[in-house]
Parts: C-alpha cells; structure tokens; sequence
C-alpha cells in the first residue's frame, strides 16, 4: 500500500476531489496547511507600516491507496491542480505498512475498499 | 413629513425672535422640546450607519470586511458634507419645479436642527447600495455614485415628495420615507448589481449556490440597532414632540417590525422545512420598511398587518431576486428596502385609516401612491443608470477577478478584519514578527477558483 | 410605578382635550415633555434586547449562536405582539380582583405610549428565560412559554403590583421591577432548566465541568447595552420627566451597577485567586438587578452599597446554582436576575430613606417585601411549571442528544453562525461552491460524546 | 461649558422650590426639559464605554481581550465611584484656588444631575489610558492609576477650567473638553505609555513592526458608538435644551467627524497607495476630538474644515508617535486624543466665530488657548509621572515577559476571550470536557518569542 | 519504529488519549482534519439554497513507537474508537527509520522515552 | 528522499524557518498541531470553575529532501529550536519513494530543487 500525500493550492481542491470521484476513489483525509518554496511571500499593511506574509496557504490531502493505482491518481492530480504556474505544489509518495479499519479492525487492502 | 414642515418652519422664526435669553413661554418651550426631540431622533438614526454596517459586513464573508467597514464609514461622512453643501438645498431649496436652487451650504437656511435630521437620512439612502454592491465594486466607483446619491438623485426624490414638490401636491403620503428612503437605495441598488453582475461563484449555469455571511452574530446586532434607530426614524419624522402621535407612531413601529419578524420565522418554517435564522433577522427590517410610509397614518393593528404581510413578502422577495432574477444581493438588501417599501407605499393606500380602502376611502390614495413609486423607479433607475454606465464605460466598476477572489481586504487594503497567526509570519527576514499568514484566514483570502485551470498570480 | 401611574392617567384625559392643535400651555408641554421621555426610555428599554441577545450568544458557545439570536429576535417580537393582544389588557384592565379585563387590542386604551412602555419591560421578562435554557431548549417550546409569559404570566405579576392589585395595596415597593421583571423572568428560568435538565457534559457525577462562552467580547458589549438600556427602564419608570426625580434614578443605576462590577471582581480575586471576567461582566447586571426595586427610594451611598453587595451575592448565587443546587444555567440568569432580583426588592425595606430599617423605619416594608417575593415566586412557579410540565409531557422541551451534540444551528436550521471555509465544500457534484465544510467549525459541531461508544449518526 | 453651569445652578434652586407638585409654570417645564436632555447626554456618554470596550479590544491581540474588556469595565465603575466620593468634589467644590474643598460625596450638591454628567466625563477621560497601555500594563497599577485619575488628577483640570478655576478665568475656550478631557488622557496615556515601554516584539532595532488587531469589525462598532455618543458628549455639554445652540453642537459634530473620515481616507491613500481601513475609522475619532472644543463656536464650515484637518494630522500623528516617537500605543489613543485635542482646542483660537484670528479676532483667543494646553500638559504629565515613577519603583507596572507572550487573558485570567477546541480538552482525567486547548487559540496564546533561545516556562 | 496514524471522530478522541495514557504512551501529536470515505457528507442551507458539505470533521493522532508496540496500540483505537457505524475512520502504520529529541539530541529508541 | 517532520514549539518557527533558508533550503510545509508527552498540560478556569487543558501548542513542519542533507538539516532544527526545557519537541525521518512536481510533472530529486 502507499500513501500518496499531495499538497495543493487550496482553490482546486474541489476540483481535483470531483476528479478523483470519478476514478473511484472516495476516501482521502485533508488538511489545511501553509508553506513556502519558489513561490515567494506576500506582504501586508496595517497603519501605514508593512509586513511579509511569508508563507501560502496550501491545503494536503492523504489517500492511502493500493500500489497499482498510484499512477493514474498522480495523473489525476496533476491534471485537476496544474496552473503552470510557480506553486502548483508537489505529491510524495511513500510506504504504508498496514492499513486498519477502525470499525471492523479488517486490515489491509480490505481496510480501504 | 410634509405637513409638519410647514408647522415648524412657521415655528421656525421664533428661533430668532425667542432667543434662549428672551422670556420663556410655553410657546418657546414646546418649540425647544421639538428641537429636541427631532435631536434625539436625528443621533438614533444616526446609529443606523452602525447597524448598517454590521449587517453588511455579519451577512458577506470575512476576506471583505475592512472594505465594508470603510464602505459604510465613507458613505455617511460623505453623505453628511455633501448633503450639507449641495443636497439640502436641492431638496428644500426654493423650487424650479424640479429641484430646489437656494439654500446650498446652508446659506440663508436658519434651521439647522431640520438639516440635521434630513442629512442623516440622506446618508441612510446612499448606505443602502453599498450591501448590495459588496464583496466586488470597486470602492472609488461606490464613493463616485455616494456622492451623486446623497448630492443630487436623492435630493430630487426628497423634493418632489417632501420638498413640496409635484408628487406632495397629488396628496401622496410618506411620512418617513418607505419610498423617499428605501426605495430610491434599493432601486439604486438594483441598477448597481445590474451593472456590477453576480460575485464569482453565484450562479453556475442553472445553479444557485449559497454564499453565506461570516459572523451572523453581528449581523444580528445590526438589525437590533437599525430597529433601535429606526424608532428615532420614524419618531422624528413627526418633526415635533406631539404626544398624540409620536407614541403611536413608535408603536407601530414595534408592532410592524415584530410582524415581520413573526412572519418571516413562519413562512421560512413553512417553505423551507426550517426557520431560517438569517431571513427572519431581515423581517424585522422588512417590517420596519413596511410601515415606514404609514407608520402615522395606520392604527396599531394595521400595523401588525402591515408586518407580517412584508414578512412574507420579504421571504417571496429574497428568492424572487435571488433565483428569478438572478441579481446577487447579498444582503437582500433590495427585497428589504425595494420590495418592502414599495409594499410598504401601497399598504398606506390600503391601511390609512382616514382615506384607505380598506377603511373605506376608496382606491384615489392607493393610485397615488402607485403614480409616486413609478415617479420614484423611473427617475431613480434613470439617473443611476445613466451614473454606472458612464463608470462602467470609464475604467469600470469592479474590482478584478483576481482581487476578488483573494478578498478586497487584502487586496484594496493590503491587510485583514481578523487576526492572523502570530507564529507563521516574519515582517523580515532577519526579525521575528507580530504577524502571520494564518492556515485558517489564507483559505478564505484564497477561496476557490481554478475551474479552467486558470490561477491568478498570487504575487501582488 | 403604580403612585405615576395616577397622575400620568390623570393627566391622560389632556391628550383628548388639548390635542397638538389646542392652545400650548406650560401643562401641556409639561405633559408633552414626559410623554417623550418615556417614549426615549422606552426605546432604550427596547434595546436591551440588543444586550440580551448579545449577552446569551457570547456567553455560550458557536455552535448554538444562531439558535440563541433566533429565540432573542423572536421573544421581542412575540412578546409585543401578543402584550398588545393580550398582556396590557390582563395587567391593566380594569380588574377582576385577580387580573384586569379589559383593554384587549388596546380596545378603550387611550395612553398609547403607556402601553409601549409596559410592552417592552413585558418582553424583557420573557427574554430573561431564554438565557437560562440556552442550548438545549427545543425553539418550538420556548416559543409557547413566551407566549404564555408575555401574554399571561407575567401579565398577572404586574396587575398585582403595579395595576393596582393586592400586593401594591399592602404597600409594596418595587419601582421599576426587581421582583416585577426580574424574579418573574428568573423563577421562570429556574423552573424551565429544571425540567429541561442540564446540558450534555456539564455535570459527570460529582464533577462539575465549565462550558467556556464562545465569544466574551460580544458578550461584554452585551453587557454595556444592558447598562444603556437600564437608565431607560429604571429612569422611565418615573413616568414623567420630573426633574427632582429622574437625575437620582439615572445616578442610583450608575452608582449600583459600578458597585456590582467593583465587588464581583473584588471578590473573585478572593475566592478564585484571580479575577473572573465573565463574572465582574456579569456583576453589572447584578447591581442593575438589585438597584432596580428601589433605585427612587434610596439614597446615592445606599445605591453604592446594594450594588456592592448585590456584587459578592452574585458570586455565591452563581456557585450555588451552579454547583451545589446543580442547575445549568449557561448564562448565570437565575442568579443575576433571581437572586439579585429579591435582594433588590428586600434591599428597600432596608435602605429606603423614608421607611427603610437602616433608616429608622422599622422591619414592616421588609415584611411587606418579602410577601410581594414570595407571592411572586410562588405563582410564578406554578405557572410555569404547570406549561413546562404539559409541554414535557406532549412532545418534549428538549432537543436529541444527537442534535443537542451537533449543536442547535445546524441541526435545527441547517446553517452557521459563522464562516465555513470555502474551498472545502461543494454545492453540487459539478460545481465548486463557495461554502465549506470548516476543519475548525465541524469540531464545533461535533463535539465530544461516544463515551459508550454511542455514537449518533450524522446524516441529517 | 463653564457659563451655561451659572445659569443652571441659578435654575437649580428651582428644584427645591419647584417640586414635581408645585405650580407648574413655564420657566418649570423649560428646567425639566433642560434636565432630561443632560439626563439623555449623559447616558450617551455612558454608552462610550461600550464604544471605548469595543474599539480597544477589536484593535488588539485575541489573547489580551479579556482583560482589555475588564479594565475598561472597571474604570467606568471604579470612575463613578471615585467622582462621587471624591472628585466631584475637587472639580466643583468651593475653591481653594487650586482645587474644590466641598461637595464630596455631594453633600450638600443639590444638582444630582450635572454630577451625573460629570461622572461619566470623568471615566471618559480615564479610559483613554486604557488603550495605550493595553497588552501589558499590571491590572493591579492601571487601576491604582485609575483612581488617581478620576479622584484627582482629572478633577484638578476640570476645577481650573470648568469649575471657575485661573484657566477660566483667561477667557479659555474648551466647549466640552477637547483639553479637559481628551488632551488629560492622553497626556496620561503618554507618560503611561513612556513608563511601560514597548509590547515585546513591537520595535527591533531599527524596524517598526505592526501589530494589527484581532477584529476590526468590533472595533468599527466602537467607532460608530463612541461617535453616536459624542452628541451627547457635546451636546450635553450645552446644559440646556437650547435650541438655537444644540441642533448647530450636534451638526459641528457630525460635520468635523465625516471631516475626519474623508481626510484620513484620501491622506492615507496618497501617503501609503491605499486606504488605511483602521486609520480611516480613527479618522472620526479624530475629527470628534478636534470639534469638541469649538463645538459651540465654529460655523459649520469651519467644523468641515477641523475636521480635515484633524484628519491629516491623525495620520501623522500616529505614524509620529509610532515610528518616530516609538511609544507603542496599540490603538493610537495618543494621536487621536492628544494631538487632535491639542488641535482641536487651538482651532478655536482660529474658527472662533466671535474673537477667532480668521474672523478678524486677532491672536489674544490663540494664546490663550495656547496657556491652557500647556498647563494641562504640564501639570497632568507630572502628576501621572509622579504616579507611575512610584508604581514601577514599588513592585512594577507591567507583567512578566513570559505572562506578555502568554497573553494576559490567560495568564491574569486562566480563561480565554474565544472558544477553544471542545475535542481537545479533558476537564478531568476520568471524563470528557466541554473545554478544549485549541490548537488555533494555543497558537495565539505562545505567540512568538525565543530568538536567544530563551522559552518561558509553560506551566503556570 | 514505526508511525501509527489514527484518523479517528473527534468527539472520541479524548477517550483515546486516556485510553493512551492507561497504556503509558504519553507522546502524541494531534492534528484537525476532514475527510470523506464510505461515510457521505451532509446538506446545509441559508436563506433557502442548501449547499453539499462533502467531508466530516476528523482528528488525526500520530503516535510513533516501536515496533512491538504497535498491536497493542492498534487495539486500543480501536476499543476507544470504533461504533461500529460507517465513518470510524482507518489506522495507517508506516515506517519511521530515525528519531531525534531536539532537546537532547538523542536518536532512535531513547528519543521516544 | 527523505522526510523530515520536525513537530517544535510554535514560538521557534519564524527562527528555524530563517535558518533553512540560510541552508539553501527554501521548501517546506507547516501545520498547526497539538501534542503532549513529557511536557505536561496546563489548567483555565471559568467562572471559578477549573479545567485542564492537556495538549500543548505545536507545528509541525514536514521537509523532503535528498537523503545527504538530513543530518545538516537536523542539526539546524535542533540548533534553532532547542531550548532545553521539557517539551522542545522531535524529529522523524521517514523514506519518501517518489516525488512529483505538481507543476511540470517532474519526478524524483528534480521535482524538490
Ligand atoms: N521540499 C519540500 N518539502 C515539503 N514541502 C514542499 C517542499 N517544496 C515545496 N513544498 C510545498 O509545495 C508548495 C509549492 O512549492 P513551490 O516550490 O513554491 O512551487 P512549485 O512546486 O510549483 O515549484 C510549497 O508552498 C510547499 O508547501
Ligand atoms: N483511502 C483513504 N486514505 C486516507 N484517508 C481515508 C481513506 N479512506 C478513509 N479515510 C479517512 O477515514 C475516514 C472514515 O472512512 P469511511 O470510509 O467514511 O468509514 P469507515 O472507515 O468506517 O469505512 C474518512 O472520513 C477519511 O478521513
Ligand atoms: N511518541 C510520539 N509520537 C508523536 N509525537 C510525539 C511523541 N512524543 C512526543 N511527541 C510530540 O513532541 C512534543 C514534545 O514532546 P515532550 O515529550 O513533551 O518533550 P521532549 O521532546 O522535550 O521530551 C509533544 O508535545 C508531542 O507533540
């Protein structure tokens, strides 16, 4: 299993949810968040004195999926969050060892359908 | 409020013959009393600005706070010089027929008390449009058709109805302004978001979405104040403390508004399986407008009456302009003020106890006062019309696309109505700061978009 | 009220023979100047529930706010209303012994702004309840007791004190409403949490868990109206514009409600270590409580030290409440207007310059104070409990567990009191929508429960 | 508003002589008119309590609201209570040339009213320290200052200007206290200010940090309150229901507020390319200040005129106390009140209408008014230094560096102003609690800090 | 070591965290969350439009420990967490390869003490 | 690549922040969390009534990056952020199998420079 962790601008996060329902995919978990890269700040005013805004807001979003759709979920994602334009955000994707379903305690593959 | 003019400006020269050192009659006395009361009245409906801008900014969303804020602050201080320089005199100035031509800054006018009470209800008018325009009209296109509203197109209104002017002389009664007042705003609201077209998001194709305001708290606060000052609205419009009417007129003020809010409350029940909180709160002020034309002409039943039909109507209204016309009102502001005080006109017609139908006086009123709620749509739709088309065709009147979704706080003003996290942000890279780009805040700067791929630059 | 209540009828009949048009005369003015100042304390009074609404959304928390505003909006308006159908007619009709008779729709009532002043103290009674039952009261319920207290209940109270019934013969005094007002209110509010029960998590066995408000600024400013609108419900109740009375009214309020606020913090440092703002906040409302009854009756001093202690009983009235009778009243009502409300009312017997014990009057107005307490408590009592009982036994006060948890706003109206964000939702399964499912907000809505792995469902 | 209180206290033995049941006369219904409308002024003022709440808490830190709303709670109440006792006394007693001697706890005061006014001038002036030393003035000393001001040092002021004192005496100009009040707060604020120093993180070196406030829509809603309590605070100040006077106090003050609005809007915008929003809504408060002395005896262009020009210096005056000066004062109470109060009480010298230098005066009125402010600024600097010197010499005047970043409300308080997380928190080891440690308010509450590595210790 | 996230109800977390404590795990961090999964979303409405609210509120609880400690853990969540209604919410384990206490610097096993 | 996710005390941010981008490291994502572990909570009160609070303030901010700048950039965390007091906060290093730039679709060490 992998967790594939994306982290988007916030304005296309309903879009990239419609895509990803259409894929089949329902579960994912998401989380407001902030960061910086080659996208640079913002700056503020308040009383005539000025401030940076260093960070952007981002939003993450975490599926845990089987290892053979990883692929056409990163399609996915980029498709519905590309802009071409600096801050488009990135996707990580890493090992998940065992996946439990709180409500049953089934494990695995079956935890996630 | 015409009738009452005559008495006080009568009155009026006593200010000069009864000074405060000359002897004190009963005469001089009851005329320091109606001063001040009209005072008294005059601050309360001052007060309303506050409730006008706690509603306006309670029912939007917070990325557009500070722009409201300074909306609604501008338009009554505006409202106030300009309607001292230019729009007293147009509307009680000696008349052309058409408008008034003396009296500009005051000059040769003596009571000033009058003025007083008259600049805050301009200023009353011109506020109306600003909830309507809110979340993407550019402020200097607003402050522009501010200054035309309280210097000219309203003063013409208040001539012709309360400046002994053509539509007085028909016998038309408004005896604190549901058409002077409210309708002139809401039809100049009216044409703005016309003009202006829905905030981004609105309507997608056949949908209708919701855009919910941000703190309904406030916009709570805001409705009891407006009614609070709506007492000194409708009471000082007797311009004189008469105690057989001032109390009668403040209790079908009360009664009114608490039958639009009743009704509101019930009729949303019925119609949407629920009460809705946020349109029962804009039935006291449907209320409100409703009885505002009567208020000294119907007896305390018609006024609950009155009420509760603009309760309902208010409901009808909401939807009527939301869904029907598609005109993005976010605070209904045009139901309220338009749709209630046209209602609120014809009900006069109906309800006055001296010449209604219903009281057996026979449709004359309630044609009159339908010929001076069409004077009042044509001339107002007009003239603004003619006001945002010329902005519109000069460097236009909304704000970008861009701006618009990051919120005019941020982008008018560089800055936000509520506090950001102090952790995340540095106002330099070598010190920690007092500021941040709050997880929480950035969202709603940032909203949504981004359907055609296409994302501002964040870059400002 | 009731010795004014003469004169000002007295006085009434001028309305008909010198109407605005008759000769002035220094009594007419002299009756038009007090026909004003309650009209302006009466719409000071109006406000109040500015306070309320104010005062009961800030102090409980985001999840019920719209629920809180709803109940406060509506109970001003049912209550003018049905006062006016009703309530006036039962306080001051001419009396059965028990109630008045008469004067149903205002029917045969000439003293309109009488009626508006009663009117709005009407529904101050009932509002006072919705504080206390915050949260949990289903809105249905609440609306039929407020119906009943401002058209009823209530009405019985004042007609025994101040429409010339038994307990005003035996010589009671309670000038603006202490035990009228405030203990009817309160009583009501005690009897309607007892049935209802406390809120889901406020008490665990022996513990006893605070609920923290969601919002103390507004809370706060609710406090400040309150204070503003008192100087109207304790200065009109004079009744009349009187000059030797109305400036020691206005003073006595001032100087109570300060005491109230220096003492609640004062002895909050002592007993908690530390001062509670949400109580000192609190303690202003409990020193205007305690000032009301007697507020033209006692000396400035005397004013100072009833709010003084009407400060430190608050305290204590709150703990009680709180912790030993374990009663959850969210907003502290029952001690703020109750307890406070009956140490006014004795605090006359005891500090009145003309009859009071400290003042060498002997114990018999504390006698006949304490009986006007008790008869009060104990109608109002029964009534409300017998509302209350039939109310729980058709249908239910109380909302579901599930709803009480997801909180009133949205269970009850499918909507927030403030802003979601935008980017996490979507209105339809095409489109972006500009409302959202707020990470921040849903934990709100949701909150904590499940202790027996019980969980409610979530579909609406 | 020296001359007016001759004549009412030559009215005033009406009181005795004219009670309520006396003859009544017209001179009789003149005094009962004049009483009630100081009566009305006076509650006005009061409500700028809620204004002053509103603004100081909504232009500062979420974490310190708790306790900017408490200390401004108790300084109206501590403030009442102390004038009172103490300070009506030295501003009105008999004098020794210095200070009154007379009068304290109005014994022997017959005018109940006129101490009422007073009373809530007097909190007025001590709140406006408030707001400059909020964030991280000890509640503990900014009350012992508060008692000093409204017992003392304030009363001093108004003895030597208003209450017959050698500053009168010169023919000084103060309608209703741009100096008197405003200047004597904020020179207070000032040396509070200078005493205190900084909020931690505030100035860094060379760089200036902003500190924006938490919720600006609250702290507009003080604006507007704080203006629609100014017509009562120079209205009032007329002492009479004179009604060639009031209705021309009450347009001065609209006048010169809108003034301020416009000016600090279209200066902001040239200044700093956009339009302040927060310094727009100063930009009344400014223009208020600037017309309360002249309040009287400007036209109304001339209060225009003030206006702008307070508007302007507003602007500067902030960025001059905040950059220049670097004394940190959170909601610019220095600018506003101090540099717009000293403009203010100078414009007379200039719009005067009867002896102002561009009425053809002549400059006599400007140097007058030039004593005046001098004194006040010397005699208040001294005596708040001498206070303050002795305060931070015997146990300190501002709280830990680890309670400042903290923030008060927790720190002084263990309470919060806003809802925290109810998921979070467990009351208790054993159950759920309604009480949550959210992670969006922590954020808020430990605020920034640490560069040298220094963290405070967290438990408290 | 491994890395245990819960995405759990919110209104049972409290219960967890003592739950926790009675095992003697103190360290944990916790974070706000949404999600949507099988469990659907909910409807709202203002001013008679009523709009989608597509994900549920959820807490996401990171614990990392070692490795012969995650069934025991896995357990407890579920005990504390499951209602057996659809939304329970899932358990992700996942590899951590180093730990370092930045008060101490400390790595691996002792970090987590 | 790694991820780093140093989870400190919110107050240190701004100062950790200046120093990665003294280390050339410009991207990274923070949340806002809440965590207990040794550092115990603290307690409010309420109209004289006392609650405790157990979780204490806390961001977490994720990092991924080539494997041989971690122990720089744990250095640099533990430089900027230890205090020396309980509570100081720690860091977890997880292996991270690809990376994807949102917006070019680059992969792998390309996709963070
Ligand atoms: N090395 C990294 N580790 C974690 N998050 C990163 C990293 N680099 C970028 N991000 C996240 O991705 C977002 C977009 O990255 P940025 O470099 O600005 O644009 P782009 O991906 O288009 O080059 C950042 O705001 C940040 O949240
Ligand atoms: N594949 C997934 N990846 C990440 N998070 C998921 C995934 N599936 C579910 N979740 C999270 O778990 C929560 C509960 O899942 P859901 O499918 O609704 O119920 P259940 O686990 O009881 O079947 C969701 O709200 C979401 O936050
Ligand atoms: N086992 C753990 N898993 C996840 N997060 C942890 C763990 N232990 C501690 N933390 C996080 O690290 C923070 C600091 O840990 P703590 O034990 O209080 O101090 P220290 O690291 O100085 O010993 C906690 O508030 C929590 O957020």
């Amino acid at each position: 299993m992998k967790k594939i962790e994306a982290i988007v601008r916030p304005e296309v996060f309903q879009t990239l949810r419609e895509k990803l329902v259409h894929l089949g995919i329902n579960g994912l978990t998401v989380f407001e968040a902030a960061g910086c890269g080659n996208q640079k700040g913002k700056k503020g005013a308040f009383r005539g004195t000025s401030y940076e805004l260093p960070l952007v807001s981002r939003i993450k979003v975490e599926m845990v999926t089987e290892e053979h759709r990883t692929d056409e979920i990163v399609d996915a994602i980029i498709e519905a969050c590309a802009t071409g334009e600096v801050g488009d955000g990135k996707i990580f994707i890493s090992p998940i060892e065992d996946i439990i379903r709180i409500r049953s305690g089934e494990r695995g593959r079956q935890a996630v359908l | 409020m015409k009738k009452k003019i005559l008495s006080i400006t009568a009155l009026g020269s006593l200010v000069t013959t009864s000074a405060y050192a000359a002897p004190v009659t009963a005469e001089s006395v009851q005329f320091s009393l109606d001063t001040m009361w009209v005072m008294i009245a005059a601050i309360l409906v001052f007060f309303m600005h506050a409730g006008f801008a706690m509603v306006e900014s309670g029912f939007t969303r917070a990325k557009n706070t500070l722009n409201i804020l300074l909306k609604n602050i501008l338009t009554i201080s505006i409202g106030s010089v300009l309607y001292f320089l230019v729009g007293y005199g147009i509307m009680f100035g000696s008349s052309n027929g058409f408008f008034g031509t003396t009296g500009f800054a005051l000059s040769g006018v003596e009571d000033v008390g009058f003025f007083l009470f008259q600049a805050v209800f301009a200023a009353t008018c011109a506020t109306i449009i600003s909830g309507a325009v809110a979340e993407r009209m550019k402020l200097s296109s607003y402050l522009i058709l501010t200054v035309l509203m309280t210097g000219a197109i309203y003063p013409v209104v208040g001539h012709w109805v309360w400046g002994g002017g053509w539509i007085s002389e028909l016998g038309f009664v408004d005896f604190a302004g549901s058409t002077v007042v409210h309708l002139t705003g809401a039809v100049g609201a009216f044409v703005a978001v016309a003009f202006l077209g829905a905030r981004i998001g609105k309507y997608e194709g056949k949908k209708v979405n919701a855009i919910p305001g941000h703190n309904i708290p406030i916009g709570a606060l805001g409705v009891f104040i407006l009614w609070f000052g709506w007492f000194g609205f409708n009471g000082g419009s007797s311009l004189a403390a008469d105690p057989t009417l001032v109390p009668i007129v403040i209790s079908t003020t009360l009664l009114s508004a608490s039958g639009g809010v009743i009704a509101s409350a019930l009729y949303t029940k019925i119609r949407f399986k629920q009460i809705d909180p946020s349109i029962t709160l804009n039935g006291a002020l449907g209320g409100l407008v409703g009885i505002t034309a009567g208020t000294a002409n119907v007896s305390l039943i018609g006024a609950v009456v009155i009420g509760l039909v603009a309760g309902v109507i208010l409901v009808e209204g909401i939807r009527f302009i939301d869904v029907v016309a598609k005109k993005d009102d976010p605070v209904g502001a045009i139901a309220v003020h338009g749709i209630c005080g046209i209602w609120g006109t014809l009900a006069v017609g109906l309800f006055d106890t001296a010449n209604g139908l219903f009281y057996g006086g026979g449709a004359a009123l309630l044609g009159v006062q339908s010929i001076g709620v069409g004077a009042v749509i044509l001339w107002t739709g007009l003239a603004v019309s003619a006001v945002v088309f010329i902005l519109k065709s000069t460097g236009g009147i909304r704000v970008s696309r861009e701006e618009e979704i990051t919120g005019l706080d941020y982008a008018e003003h560089g800055s936000n109505a509520y506090e950001l996290k102090e952790s995340l942000v540095s106002s330099s890279s070598t010190g920690n700061s007092a500021m941040s780009g709050s997880l929480v805040e950035r969202l709603d700067q940032l909203g949504k978009s981004a359907k055609k791929k296409k994302v501002y630059k964040e870059s400002v």
